[in-house]
Parts: structure tokens; sequence; C-alpha cells
């Protein structure tokens, strides 16, 4: 009880509390305000399909299993698909691709009524969110430590 | 002989009459206080009898899921584990993969890291306040100043690391990014807001009659005791026993920081409660130091093709206490076995014991349980 | 037919209007009203956060009624164990009775709903005893150990919140040398008993706060430990009702503490007219006396029962019988009566 | 006292029983014991002043046919932690309970026997603590087991269920 008397005690947290009226509400009215994301937030992630060679590094790094390599019609690789649902949004697909080609943005509204809404094929993936900006996620120099050939990648979660 | 008698078991009924007129009362899994789990309490009518924490509500199977992943992989879902306090837990983890590699992070991710930890200490414990100041019987005043303080934390994090919770941060070698510009100035601001913050909950809560009164003197551990059966963290620093791994065994950029540990000798709910606040106090003065001595520098080393050690066994001190991984490898990428030992877990044991030793309340069940601030998440993996 | 209903009104039109109106059940249940949207937004106010806001796009207001309104749709259910007439009859009588103590208090001079001359603060604390009865028939009734141990804290809160009450009252009655409610208040004119009887106000401010049930001395609720203590069973509609029981139970001890300690009614005049004048007096004191109270209950940490019951018999009832007999050594020995 | 020290007390007091140990850094012994000396081992070391228990458990080494089982304790004397370890035969997993040494493991034993099946002789309070009350250990087998049947719990992906 450092150096407090029993008064004290019981009528400073009144007033404590009685001071908070006049302070601002932190909370903001969500739907109708919305606070803007920072550069690096993981959000939905954005194939360019154009780029992506099919290697299928990303399937194979997710660790949540969320990423199946699925064909596209008129490309001759597969690509990307990702389940939202079971994505964790860590962004390991996005630093692994040799082609930076995944991108990730910082756009994380994706609520959907329904699953099959959040399974993104390769073609809705490759939709660019409405964002002006589409920031690729932490630019930094990649090195060799989650290359796929030093981990011992194999191709066995890539379908045909 | 208190806790041999038998009782009947019942999972499902809400309050079952046993012999001798005790009560079977469950606290949970449906009940204000209770969170994702149960607290099976017997008493004789205000006096407890006997307390029995029922955990596993979401038993995720962490160790077999690692056991199934690469080192890198085994990150992301072993944040689950913890959500308010995931750098300090995967932090174990990843020192662990360093120490089987062989490698040493550079000075530079080990300053980013620790001030990672550090926010997320401070987060974990404004957490750990708000709920014990609401199971003390608080209208939920206390909780939402604490929840909204943690607002402009989480808000660095995410600056710094693109997540408010699971921050897919560390990796074995360093870390995944650097600091972005002008998050300094912005971390220094928000740790004079939070200095400022801290004095109004000591007004409030911490200097509160009301509040010494319901958790002086209640629940007390004592030395001998809280060592036997295992206390971790400050739980275990009020019980007299100065032990704080950041300080016994440095790891990230502790050893090269000046801070003091939290330690009283009094081991009751109060100081138990007391002790987070202070512990935020630590916390702001490592970041201020961390920011002050950040070496230049790459921020992440590449690992080795194999480890080299076999096994290895790591503490870090989480927020809740100190957690510990024994991390089995049969030279692979992946750990063959491990072993979490995380403080809740340690923690429930010693709640269970109390009512062998002491007189406890009914009424004073919940704010004892809350001052260890357990997590049910933490104990159930 | 026609003709004797119109004279019955117009021979007890004031008597209806204050029955019905003003501070009647309209009144009540509008202040209530107000009450609860009050403490929602002002409680947000000091947790930093806002309150409602999206329903009735000024400040929330809608909320309320949305919420009563959800409230009322929801099933009623009457547990298969508890005494089903006992425990629906309990809760409705619940907000009858302070409902019935209020009619004792002048919300102006000679403005009341019954116009009894005498005994009215000794009839006021009597029939608010009856409220803890309920309460003991709603937990008993419900049949749920949740309940059962609300109850009797709440018994156990009562004995210990009561007796401090009347005994600060009794200061009051000897102070004003008055058992009525409104001669107390005309005694105020010169200065209000809350500096004279700072002590009594005291006890009466801890008891009053242990007879409305708020924290500090929420015992019988105590949601951390018994869930909603003895309103656990309610649903619906009964809920509800046992929640008006508590507004109604708050506004009549917070008019009971406007009359002894700040004066009723008395106030400079604004229009000129006594009934309204009053009455503005009345309510805008009965404002700030809750607003003091919302804050109080977020200030504080739920005492434990025996810690209650031990500041009930061991601190406030020395405290109240000290003050009697300052009151009288003051009043009657140094001031001559 | 510094762990080298330590390990010369224990290789005098134990000789040959001690099958091997590592000392990592200056806070780490891992010894590897004899399954014959658990408990004179354990009530040694809890007179040399290693009171806290702050881990228990088990490897499945399937390969090799045996469950090692391993504790961890640490001294609040002299700050560091010894790890022991010790091999038991994987077709009837059966140990001692070391609760009435440390008090603090009785969780950790009662874990390691629910999802390893190791019985645990002596164990005042063996009951499920993580897993369902109604898990059938016959069908569903001992999770933590490297035997253990992981194909069905793996969710089905997106647009496949």
């Amino acid at each position: 009880m450092a150096g407090k008397n029993f008064l004290s005690r019981v009528v400073t947290p009144f007033f404590v509390v009685l001071k908070h009226v006049v302070n601002q509400p932190v909370t903001h009215k969500y739907p109708y305000e919305r606070l803007k994301g920072f550069d690096r937030t993981r959000g939905r992630i954005v194939l360019d399909i154009e780029r992506c060679i099919g290697c299928g590094a990303c399937g194979w790094i997710c660790p949540d299993s969320a990423i199946q390599m699925k064909f596209v019609e008129g490309s001759k690789v597969t690509h990307p698909a990702i389940d939202f649902l079971k994505c964790s949004f860590c962004g390991l697909c996005v630093e692994i691709c040799p082609r930076e080609a995944l991108k990730m943005t910082n756009v994380v509204e994706l609520a959907e009524d329904e699953y099959r809404e959040l399974v993104y094929t390769p073609e809705k993936l490759s939709i660019e969110p409405n964002l002006k900006d589409i920031l690729p996620m932490m630019k930094y120099e990649l090195e060799p430590v989650i290359t796929p050939r030093k981990m011992g990648y194999s191709r066995r979660r890539i379908e045909k | 002989m208190k806790d041999m008698l038998p009782y009947r078991y019942h999972p499902f009924n809400e309050i079952v009459e046993l012999e001798g007129g005790l009560f079977q009362v469950n606290m949970g899994p449906q009940h204000p206080i209770s969170g994702q789990g149960r607290f099976i309490v017997i008493t004789d009518g205000e006096i407890v009898y006997k307390i029995e924490m029922d955990i596993g509500y979401s038993h995720r199977g962490i160790e077999k899921i690692l056991e199934n992943r690469s080192f890198i992989q085994g990150i992301i879902p072993l944040e689950r584990m913890v959500m308010l306090d995931t750098s300090n837990i995967v932090m174990g983890y990843v020192m662990a993969v360093e120490k089987l590699y062989g490698v040493e992070p550079p000075p530079r991710a080990q300053y980013i890291r620790t001030i990672i930890m550090e926010f997320n200490r401070i987060i974990s414990h404004l957490y750990a306040l708000g709920l014990f100041a609401e199971s003390a019987g608080w209208n939920p005043a206390i909780f939402l100043w604490t929840t909204a303080d943690r607002e402009p934390v989480l808000d660095i994090l995410e600056m710094i690391t693109g997540a408010r919770w699971s921050y897919s941060f560390f990796i074995p070698g360093g870390v995944r990014a650097d600091l972005p510009n002008g998050v300094k100035e912005r971390i220094l601001t928000t740790l004079d807001y939070l200095e400022n913050r801290v004095r109004v909950y000591e007004d409030a809560w911490i200097y509160n009659e009301t509040f010494r009164m319901r958790t002086e003197g209640v629940g007390v551990l004592p030395r001998s005791k809280a060592i036997e059966w295992g206390a971790a963290g400050p739980n275990l620093r009020v019980s007299g026993v100065p032990y704080d791994t950041r300080k016994n065994e440095p790891y990230a950029a502790y050893g090269e920081l000046d801070f003091k540990i939290v330690t009283h000798t009094a081991g009751d709910s109060y100081r138990r409660g007391w002790a987070r606040v202070e512990e935020i106090k630590v916390s702001i003065d490592i970041i201020r130091q961390a920011i002050e001595n950040m070496p230049e520098g790459r921020i992440r080393v590449a690992l080795p093709p194999k480890p080299v050690e076999e096994e290895v066994l790591t503490r870090v001190e989480s927020a809740r206490g100190e957690i510990n991984f024994y991390v089995y490898t049969e030279g692979r990428d992946r750990p063959y076995r491990v072993k979490i030992s995380p403080a809740s877990f340690r923690n429930f044991y010693v709640i269970e014991m109390l009512p062998t030793i002491q007189t406890i309340r009914f009424a004073d069940v919940p704010p004892i349980i809350y001052s260890f601030d357990p997590w049910f998440l933490d104990a159930d993996r | 037919m026609l003709e004797w209903i119109n004279e019955f009104i117009s021979r007890n039109l004031v008597t209806l209007i204050k029955i019905l109106g003003f501070p009647g059940l309209i009144f009540i249940l509008v202040f209530i009203i107000f009450a609860v949207w009050y403490q929602r937004k002002y409680l947000a106010r000091l947790m930093l956060r806002m309150g409602p806001v999206h329903a009735g796009k000024v400040l929330g207001w809608l909320q309320l009624i949305a919420d009563a309104l959800k409230l009322l749709a929801k099933e009623i259910i009457v547990p298969r164990e508890s005494m089903g007439k006992i425990f629906l009859l309990s809760a409705i009588t619940l907000p009858v009775v302070p409902a019935a103590a209020i009619a004792l208090i002048p919300f102006a001079k000679n403005y009341m709903i019954l116009s009894v001359k005498g005994f009215t603060l000794p009839l006021f604390l009597a029939i608010m005893t009856l409220y803890p009865i309920l309460i003991v028939l709603m937990g008993w009734s419900a049949n749920n150990k949740f309940t059962i141990i609300g109850a009797f804290r709440s018994i156990y809160l009562d004995i210990a919140g009561e007796i401090p009450m009347i005994l600060s009252a009794i200061g009051v009655m000897l102070w004003a040398g008055s058992y009525d409610l409104q001669e107390i208040i005309e005694a105020q004119k010169s200065i209000w008993f809350i500096v004279p009887q700072f002590l009594g106000f005291i006890v009466f401010l801890i008891s009053y706060l242990a007879m409305i049930e708020k924290v500090p001395f929420d015992i019988p609720e105590a949601e951390s430990e018994l869930v909603f203590g003895y309103k656990t069973e309610y649903t619906g509609a009964v809920f509800l009702d046992t929640m008006l029981g508590d507004y109604v139970n708050l506004l009549a001890w917070a008019l009971l503490m406007n009359t002894l300690y700040f004066g009723g009614y008395l106030g400079p005049s604004i229009t000129g007219d006594p009934i309204i004048d009053g009455s503005i007096w009345t309510l805008v004191k009965l404002i700030i006396i809750i607003t003091l109270t919302f804050t109080i209950i977020i200030s504080y940490a739920r005492l434990r029962i025996d810690q209650a019951v031990r500041l009930g018999w061991n601190y406030l009832i020395p405290l109240g019988v000290l003050n009697i007999v300052l009151t009288v050594f003051i009043k009657y020995i140094l001031l001559g009566g | 006292m510094s762990p080298s020290e330590f390990i010369n007390i224990l290789k005098e007091r134990f000789g040959d029983k001690i099958l091997s140990y590592k000392i990592q850094g200056d806070k780490r012994i891992i010894v590897k014991i004899d399954s014959s000396i658990v408990e004179g081992f354990a009530s040694f070391l809890k007179e040399s002043g290693f009171d806290m228990p702050i881990t228990m458990g088990a490897t499945d080494f399937i390969k090799n046919k045996v469950f090692e089982i391993f504790y961890g304790i640490w001294s609040s004397q002299h700050d560091f932690v010894i790890l022991f370890k010790y091999d038991i035969p994987r077709d009837n997993p059966r140990i001692k309970t070391l609760v009435n040494i440390w008090s603090g493991v009785q969780k950790f034993e009662r874990e390691t026997w629910e999802l390893l099946g190791i019985n645990i002789d002596g164990h005042p309070n063996l009951k499920p603590l993580l897993l369902p009350e109604d898990w059938n250990y016959e069908e569903e087998g001992y999770p933590l087991r490297k035997d253990f049947n992981l194909k069905r719990y793996i969710a089905p992906w997106g647009d496949e269920s």
C-alpha cells in the first residue's frame, strides 16, 4: 500500500473513473467508418496469373494446406487456388513464390455467406480487389532460408 | 486427506448433491467467468472443499501437429496455442530450432524480437488485468480500459509484423522483416501513453480499498509450495522465488539490457495482480532500452542444411510464466517429438492444490483463479 | 353509466393524474426507460466506448425499445423443478413494492400520490422491507443452487443494510423533529441535511448501495460466481419484469435519499408554480443522484458477503448510533431543540 | 555448483547406470539413465536440491520399440535444469509415479498416461484430462504415439467436402 491512506484509497478510484467522462471513446462506428490497414497488413492474396509458372511451391509451403494447384482453361500449367477458410494469412506462399506471382493485399474484409464463396479458384484469385494500391507485402531481400530445394521440396501436394 | 475424498463425477449435471452436504458447483463451460473450460468446485456452503480444473475443451494436439510439419511451417499452427501471447510462445520453438541447427541470429533480429515480445507481454498482461478485475466483481470498466489500451500496441505490432495477433514473424535464423519507417516515434509515444495509463490503473484498481479487501491475504501461495507444485511466472516470483527466465537464462537481447524483475514475498492474489502492473512498467523500460541500443545490421541468417544437435530443451518467459519446449529431431527438417510445457498447465495444478493448505471461500474462487492468469488455450495446447 | 364515469373522473382528476401520470405509473416507466438508456450511455462513456449508436439515429435511443421487444418476444421458460406459480408471481410482484413506496414521496409541496400525513418515513421503510422477501421467494422457488445462494446472500445483505439505513433515518427524523417526509423537506429550507447529518449521510449512502444491490454490494447477483444470482432462471418478459423491479427499487431509494439529505423539491423558483418548480428540482437532483450511483458502481470491486455483513454490523451500525447520539446532543442540548 | 560438477557427483554415485550424458551451455544437463535406478536417482536429485519439476513426457521410438520417458527438473539452489531420461519397453509401458517426490509432475504424468498410453503405477488421479471423456482408445489409439492414424483428422479442402 505504497503511501496511500484509507480515505484516498476509497475516494480516488471514484474520481479517476469520473475523469473518464471527458475522454473520447476509442471505438469506431464500424460499418460507417473504417480504419485503414497498414502497409504490411496481411490480407487477401492476389495471383498474377501471367507470371505464375505453376511450380507449386506455394502449395508445398502452406502450413494449413489451404492451397491446391488447379488447372485453368487456356493455361498449360496449374495455378494455385486458395481456400480462405483454411488460410491463416501467414504470407509464406507470397514469400516463397519464385516469380513474385502471388501478392498480398491489406484487404481483410472477406466475409461471405457461404463456404464455397471463400474457396478462391485461380481465376477468382487473380481478380484484384477494389483497392488502388495493392501492396506487395514485406519487400525485403529474400535469403535462402526456405527455398524449396533446401527444405526437401517435393511435388506431392500438386494435383494433376 | 481432503483431496482423497471420493466424490461422484457428474460431467453434465449443473450441481450435484454429494455426501455430507457438499455441493458440486460447475463453473463452466457455460459460465460468465469460465472461458473455454470448467472449474469443478466442491463447496461446503460458502467454504470451498476442493477445486478441480477440467481442461481440454480446446485441445488441438499442437504437439502432434508440429511433428507433422517442417520447422518453419510449424510456427504458424503453434501461434494458435495462445493468441494473446504468440510471439513469446513462438520464441521458445524458434530458439529450439536455432539451437538444433547451431545458428545464432544477428543482434538486430534479437533486438526486434525483444521489442515485439515485450509488447506482447504488455498486451497479455493488460488483458489479464482486465479479466482479474472482472472476476473480482468489477463492472467491466477496467476490462474495457485495458482492452482500449491494447489497441495502440496492437497497431504497432500490426505495423511491424502485418497482423494484430498471429504475427508469423519470428523464423529460425532471425525475423521476417526489418522495422518499418516511422515506427520508432510511434513506439515512443505509445510508451508514454501506456505509462500514464498504468498510473490510472494503479489509482483506480491496485490502490482501491475494495479490491484490496477482496484479494489481500486470499489464495496465499507460500514459497515452498510454489516450488513444490511448480508455479510459473509472476505467480512464482511474488511467492518469493526470484526466477525469471529473461534474467536467469537470458535469450534474445535480454542479456544486454538492464532491467529488474518484480518480486515479492506475500504470494497472495493481490500481489499477483500488482506484479502484472509492475511488469508492464518493466516491459516499457525494456522496450525503451532496446529502441535506444538497437544495432544496425542484418536481420536474418540462413540455416545450415542439417540440424547439428539431436535434442534441446529451451525455456522462455511467456506472459503467463515459463514455457519450455523439449524438441527431439532425427536430423530431418521436422521435429520427431515436441513436448510443450506451458505455464498455465502448471499453474492449474497449483490452483487445484490451494484448498489443501488454506480456507477458501466460494466468492474468492474467481479472483484466485484469475490472479494466476490461467489460459485454457495455453494449457490445452 | 357514462355520467358516473364522467363524474368520477371530474371529481378525482388530480388523483388519477397522480396515479397514472406524474409521479405515478407513466412517470415511473418513462423514467426507467430514461435511466436504462442513461446508464448505458453514461457507463459506456466512462468505459471509453460509445454505447448503442445504431438503432435510432440520435444516441441510439431505439435500442432500448428493441431490446425490450426482443425480451417480450422470447419464450417464458418455467423450470420443471421450480414452483411455477410462486416463481412467476414473485417476479411479477417485484416492481410493485418499490412503486408503492414511491407513492409516499412528495415530488413537490403537497404533491404526492398518497396524501397521508404523519408517519410516512417509517411507512416507506416498512414497505421497502417487503422487497427482500420477494427476492427470497424468487430464488427459493426457482430451485436452482445459484438462485438459492443468491437469495440467501440477499437476506444477509438486507439485514446488514437495512438497520443502518433505519438508524440514519432516525437521525434525520430527530434533526427535523418529524416523521413526515414533507415536513422533513420543509425543515431543510435553511440548510440541506447533508451538512448537519453528514455522518448519517455516509451511513445512508453505503446502506443505500447495499439496498439497491449494485456494485460494490451486488453480492446476490455476483455475476462472476453465481451467473445471475436469484434472477438466473428468468427469461423473456418475466426477466424484463425483474429488471423493472431493480430500477424501480433504485428510483425509490434515490428519491428517499433526495428527500432526506438533498432538500427534496426545494430550490429557487423558475415558473412560479410550486408544483412544476418542485417537480423540476426533484428530477434534477434525482438525475444527479443516479449519475453518482452509476459512477460508484463501476469504481469498486464487489465485496464478499462476509465483508459486507461485517461492514454493516461492525462499522455502519455503531456509526449510525453515534450519529443519533451526536444529533441528540447537538440539536437538543447545544442548540436547545 | 555447475552442471559439470554435478555430472561428476552423479557418475560417482551411480556409476555405469548413467548410460550417457550431455551438457548444453551452462544451464542444462541431459542424462540418460538405466530404468532400474529411476526412483533412487529421483530421490537423490531431490536431496541435491532439484525441487521444481518443469516438464515431463515421453517419446515414442517406434523403431527401437521403446518409450523414452523424460523428466525435467529445475533447481532453485543451483539454477539449472537436469533432464533425465530412461527407456521402457513399448509393448508393456509401465512406470512408477514420481508424484511423491515432486508433487508438480502430477498433471504431466496424467497427460502422459492419457496421450501416450503409459501406465503410471501409484498415480493418485488418473482421469482423462485433455481428450474427450468418451474417447475410444481401442479404436482411435493414443494420439502422441507414432502409429496413431492421423488421416481421419484431415479436413477436406474447399470444394472437396
